[in-house]
């Protein structure tokens, strides 16, 4: 079974590489993260599928707007560059210099242009082809044999719940053995908002203006995401509340939250978020996260605490990483359709 | 076995990074590329009849998985999906600039300065 | 107290950005960093008597995450908070916003938290990190070059970094544990050597990349000395982001205990050095020759470090400290000077010396101290690093630091001469080609406006004080060397006069001969020009990674057992 | 119990055997859409159906049949939604193509 969904994987992968449009490959890549997911939950990891397959979903969905807001991007990579002086001003007013880019552009694509069509396709992936199977090859002669050394894994199946208590032991690893990690991981979130918002260009921070859904005309679609939207919001907080009994946690229930605000913009197109107030909201969740995974965990509180605190521990910190996560993913969506609107 | 078809989808990223010339296709190979590794990570200690590391007394379990790399590999994820969401970033704003994908074309056309004084040399 | 140092400048930073104004008060900031600094040197006071490691969570037995300050992490944590002081020293009289000092300030705490951790997963977190605060610093001006060069150095930084948690995936396999002294224990009690060959070429691949070795070294000075990007984020890539690499390369020596591959990498140092040394000396502008040159330290460290014995180790490590302080200096200064000529380009900036006094000798410091002047601390890393060299690795050694010096003959040209005019035209051709405008948003550039709008450009004291401090520091790590050894090291050495004097003569007389062969081969050198110039797309800088993998394995797995 | 399960599922997958066929059966696009929506509503729908007899009555099957309601309800959307961008976006009833926009190849 696993291998039958492994091989489609590996074929999703070839896919890729001979497809040309864009659109496409994002669409394969959306297939690619759905096998993913379901070959991680049949190798026993609930988590790490639910978190996959979460993920696969958000990361299409912002290539999709990104290719939204260039359409042109779109299709073929090589019609993705039709310049024209009316339809989009690049950032240069000076008309000197946008002649110039111009000029250079039309160069540099000569250029690359004729390199490409000189090799056949033959050429062009035989010495590549050969060089990644020569190291696939040497990797797998020097594979290291033996079993798997299982000191870690019996250790914590053994000793988690009376350290931690629960019953998720990856739950338990991800915010009380290796919270030090898990800060991090919320760090990278933080700043991977603060710098789309830093990067992408728009005139204002505020998402003001931005782009309505226009779904209103799909009465199917609405008239049926309004229901989903609730159930949506209430399995996130399941997840969130039940991370250390069963499968899910903070981030996985955090993303489903996010979804949830997705819906809404598409049933009401509501987009008129205050973003500053949600991105201060976000890191004065993130401090709480440290201030709190300090006090309980870094001062070693938790060995002196009741195991009744332990599981209060643990759904306090869910719960703050899960409305971080959705808060962060909130902002990059709403960030992402503000951008560069036309 | 499981750990041989990740190794390999490692091999046909890295075939596809070594030869695309679209960045949008060099961005989805790093993402099918931590994929494998992920994989890599999850089928250790992998037997047929697994189960997951839910539950009470699995102490006494032979088939449970190893949590740890279950735990390392959702924070491999969310790294993941961050550092995508700033490549798509950088690469909409570049877009926005120089209207291209390709890399070589962006290679001239963002170090045009450079190579103008080379030139005048 | 362990975590705190790292916990403190992120919860730090994040209070900044959460602050309503969008000034910062410039007295917190300084404040903070010279509180940490001061914590720093507690710590590394504290752990020189024994070491002090924290478990987080108390749960021994492996299962947390370890924090640990040995001899290592303390020399490398000093350097960290004294680099990022002088940084806020150098940035304080600036209008930067407040992204500016949230990015400064979590870089900080990350590669604290990089020096000290124990842990192999959280490395690759932390490393993780630093790239993707790295990436979006270099595009903080977002401005034409830094967006392409950003976006090649974080896809090549994630690609590397795939390859280590490949191998750390293997190491865990094998050793069943996370922690750095105990998978170094299990590994040398249970495992062999061929079973360690995969993880060692994954894990050292990365490892060189992070500190461009051989293969990798054309695209990391790119992105160091991107004109557009600020300064300061040229500092801390240069000097301490490449030696993380080399923080690293020692920690997974000693877990590697039992796979000798001191020879291999030793041949990779020379080839590197000499590498950076000839693409050095092709550059035009002149933070790409700092660049380059920090490569062609690297390069020394490395053989340094190859070759056995505690005072070559020593001497390395030291090598370390005052190649970052000398060339943070330099680099500073360099955004100095870039603010007053607002070019890099070589052939534009003339008369440094005169124009800007303070910066031009600043300049001179610093060239004297990479390049092991006697009195200066690159001479005693240099003397105690050839002091165990055999009679082959002793004259390289030699001929390396005989090119260094060629390549600061060449940056050194910069400080004579007489600063060139603005023409009408040029001003005129900038407005018409829109670069102008462009320097509207880029707050580092502003010599030109002062030249085209005809106003006397005011330098920032801050900064200047800045520069003065890294070159006093050059200075001392010279005249109190062995003092500075024995307290960072915790071993006493011992320098002979007769041997200074005789690394003086070969001093003066390697500046004689850099002086002939930079004025005779490399002044109108038009090949060194070409090959400065080299330049790898993203495609084949993935081809090199995967060929210095390839080439590891073979290497260790069938030459050298 | 546990017979008729197995019975309704096998069902279920050949239900999804006749729309793999019948997606290769025909070239019309939104014939093929409408026998697409065919494995997603009523294969699956048999499969969840059959896993819930299967188990019986118990909490698993609660669960299962939560799912099933939301597969009853997103499914046939989401079928909408695909064929009513691609008439939108030029795709005509006969087949033929209006002035969809297709990158050359």
């Amino acid at each position: 079974m696993i291998y039958l969904l492994l091989v489609l994987w590996l074929f999703l992968a070839f896919c890729i590489i001979g497809e040309k449009r864009n659109i496409r490959i994002v669409i394969y890549l959306c297939v690619f993260s759905f096998i993913s997911s379901i070959s991680f939950l049949i190798l026993g990891s609930p988590d790490a599928a639910m978190a996959e397959a979460a993920i696969g979903t958000f990361t299409g969905i912002f290539f999709i707007i990104c290719f939204e807001k260039h359409r042109e991007l779109r299709f073929n990579e090589k019609n993705a560059s039709v310049f024209s002086r009316d339809e989009d001003p690049p950032d240069i007013d000076d008309e000197r210099a946008v002649q110039a880019l111009l000029k250079l552009r039309k160069k540099a694509r000569a250029r690359t242009r004729g390199k490409h069509n000189a090799k056949s396709i033959l050429q062009r992936y035989l010495a590549p082809g050969l060089f990644s199977i020569l190291l696939f090859i040497l990797f797998i002669v020097f594979l290291p044999g033996g079993e798997a050394n299982p000191y870690l894994r019996n250790q914590f199946l053994t000793q988690f719940s009376e350290h931690v208590g629960g019953e998720n032991a990856v739950t338990a690893i991800y915010l009380a053995y290796r919270v030090y990690d898990t800060l991090f991981e919320a760090l990278v979130l933080v700043i991977a908002v603060v710098a789309v918002i830093h990067m992408s260009y728009s005139s204002d921070i505020l998402v003001k203006g931005g782009k309505p859904s226009h779904v209103g005309q799909y009465v199917v679609v609405v008239s049926v995401l309004r229901v989903i939207c609730a159930i949506v919001l209430l399995f996130g907080f399941y997840l969130i509340m039940n991370g250390h009994i069963t499968a899910g946690g903070g981030f996985q229930g955090g993303l489903f939250i996010a979804a949830f605000f997705i819906c809404r913009y598409l049933v009401y197109d509501i987009y008129d978020l205050p973003i500053t107030k949600v991105i201060r909201m976000e890191e004065l969740v993130f401090l709480s996260t440290v201030i709190f995974a300090v006090l309980i965990v870094f001062l070693g509180t938790i060995n002196h605490l009741p195991p009744v605190f332990h599981i209060v521990y643990m759904i306090v910190m869910n719960f703050l990483i899960g409305l971080k996560v959705a808060c962060g993913f909130l902002i990059l969506f709403y960030r992402y359709i503000a951008i560069e609107r036309r | 076995m499981i750990n041989i078809i990740a190794i390999l989808m490692f091999f046909i990223s890295f075939f596809g990074l070594i030869t695309s010339h679209s960045m949008i296709k060099s961005i989805v190979f790093t993402v099918l590329m931590e994929s494998a590794v992920i994989l890599f990570f999850l089928s250790l200690g992998f037997q047929s009849g697994i189960i997951p590391p839910i539950g009470v007394n699995l102490e006494n379990l032979e088939h449970v998985a190893d949590p740890l790399p279950q735990a390392l590999m959702i924070t491999a994820i969310i790294i993941g999906v961050a550092v995508t969401t700033i490549k798509i970033t950088i690469l909409m704003s570049f877009f926005r600039k120089f209207k291209t994908t390709d890399w070589d074309e962006a290679r001239i056309l963002s170090h045009h300065h450079e190579e103008d004084e080379n030139n005048n040399d | 107290m362990l975590i705190y140092l790292v916990i403190a400048p992120i919860l730090f930073a994040v209070l900044l950005y959460l602050f309503p104004t969008s000034k910062i008060s410039k007295s917190i900031v300084i404040v903070a960093q010279a509180l940490l600094v001061a914590a720093a040197f507690v710590l590394f006071y504290q752990s020189r008597t024994n070491e002090i490691s924290l478990n987080i969570g108390d749960y021994g037995g492996f299962l947390g995450i370890t924090l640990a300050v040995d001899q290592l992490s303390a020399i490398f944590l000093i350097l960290t908070v004294v680099i990022f002081f002088a940084l806020t020293i150098y940035n304080i009289g600036e209008n930067n916003s407040k992204f500016f000092w949230f990015l400064l300030f979590l870089l900080e705490g990350t590669l604290i938290g990089l020096f000290l951790t124990r842990d192999i997963f959280n490395i690759f977190v932390l490393a993780e990190v630093t790239t993707v605060l790295g990436a979006i610093f270099l595009m903080y001006h977002r401005i034409r070059r830094s967006m392409y060069d950003g976006l090649v150095y974080l896809m090549v930084n994630v690609i590397v970094m795939q390859f280590y948690l490949f191998g750390i995936g293997f190491l865990y396999m094998l050793t069943g544990v996370l922690d750095m002294d105990q998978s170094a224990l299990v590994i040398a009690t249970t495992l062999d050597n061929s079973q360690l060959t995969l993880p060692f070429a994954l894990i050292k691949t990365a490892i060189a990349a992070k500190c461009s070795l051989l293969p990798l070294m054309t695209f990391l000075p790119k992105v160091h000395s991107i004109p557009d990007a600020p300064s300061s984020v040229g500092t801390i890539l240069s000097c301490l982001q490449v030696k993380a690499g080399i923080y690293l390369f020692l920690r997974f020596r000693h877990i590697f205990q039992g796979i000798d591959a001191s020879s291999f990498f030793l041949i990779l140092g020379i080839i590197t050095a000499v590498f950076g040394i000839i693409l050095a000396l092709g550059q035009t502008n002149i933070k790409s020759i700092l660049a380059y040159s920090t490569i062609a330290q690297v390069g020394l460290i490395v053989i340094g470090l190859s070759l056995e014995g505690t005072y070559s180790y020593i001497g390395s490590l030291y090598h370390v400290f005052s190649h970052a302080i000398a060339k943070a200096t330099l680099f500073l200064s360099a955004g100095i000077i870039m603010r007053v000529y607002d070019t890099l380009e070589m052939s534009k900036i003339k008369g440094v010396l005169k124009e800007i006094p303070v910066v031009g000798f600043v300049t001179i410091l610093a060239i004297l101290s990479m390049t092991g002047a006697p009195l200066f601390s690159g001479n005693i890393s240099k003397y105690f690093m050839m002091s165990e060299a055999n009679f082959i690795i002793y004259p390289i050694i030699i001929l390396i630091n005989l090119g260094t010096i060629t390549v600061f003959i060449k940056y050194a040209t910069i400080l004579f001469g007489k600063m060139p005019a603005v023409t009408e035209e040029e001003i005129d051709e900038a407005k018409a080609t829109g670069v102008l405008q462009e320097d509207r948003d880029n707050i580092e550039r502003t010599g030109f406006f002062a030249k085209a709008e005809a106003i006397i450009l005011r330098i920032d004291i801050f900064k200047e004080i800045a520069v003065v401090l890294l070159a006093i520091l050059c200075l001392l790590g010279g005249i109190f060397g062995t003092e500075l050894i024995g307290l960072l090291f915790h071993y006493d050495v011992v320098i002979r006069f007769a041997d200074i004097a005789e690394k003086a003569i070969i001093f003066v007389c390697s500046w004689g001969a850099g002086y002939f062969i930079y004025r005779f081969a490399v002044k109108k050198n038009a090949s060194l020009k070409f090959i400065g110039h080299l330049d790898l797309n993203f495609r084949t800088i993935c081809v090199s990674i995967g060929g210095f993998f390839a080439l590891t394995l073979l290497v260790v797995g069938v030459v050298l057992s | 119990m546990e017979i008729l399960g197995n019975i309704i599922i096998i069902l279920g997958i050949i239900f999804m055997l006749f729309g793999v066929i019948g997606i290769f059966r025909y070239q019309n696009f939104f014939v093929r859409i409408l026998i697409a929506s065919k494995i997603d509503t009523v294969g699956a729908l048999t499969v969840v159906i059959g896993l819930a007899v299967k188990h019986g009555f118990s909490f698993f099957s609660l669960r299962v049949v939560l799912l099933l309601v939301l597969m009853f309800i997103i499914n046939p959307m989401v079928t909408h939604i695909i064929a009513r961008s691609a008439y939108e976006s030029g795709q005509n009833i006969d087949g033929s193509v209006d002035d969809i926009e297709e990158g050359n190849e």
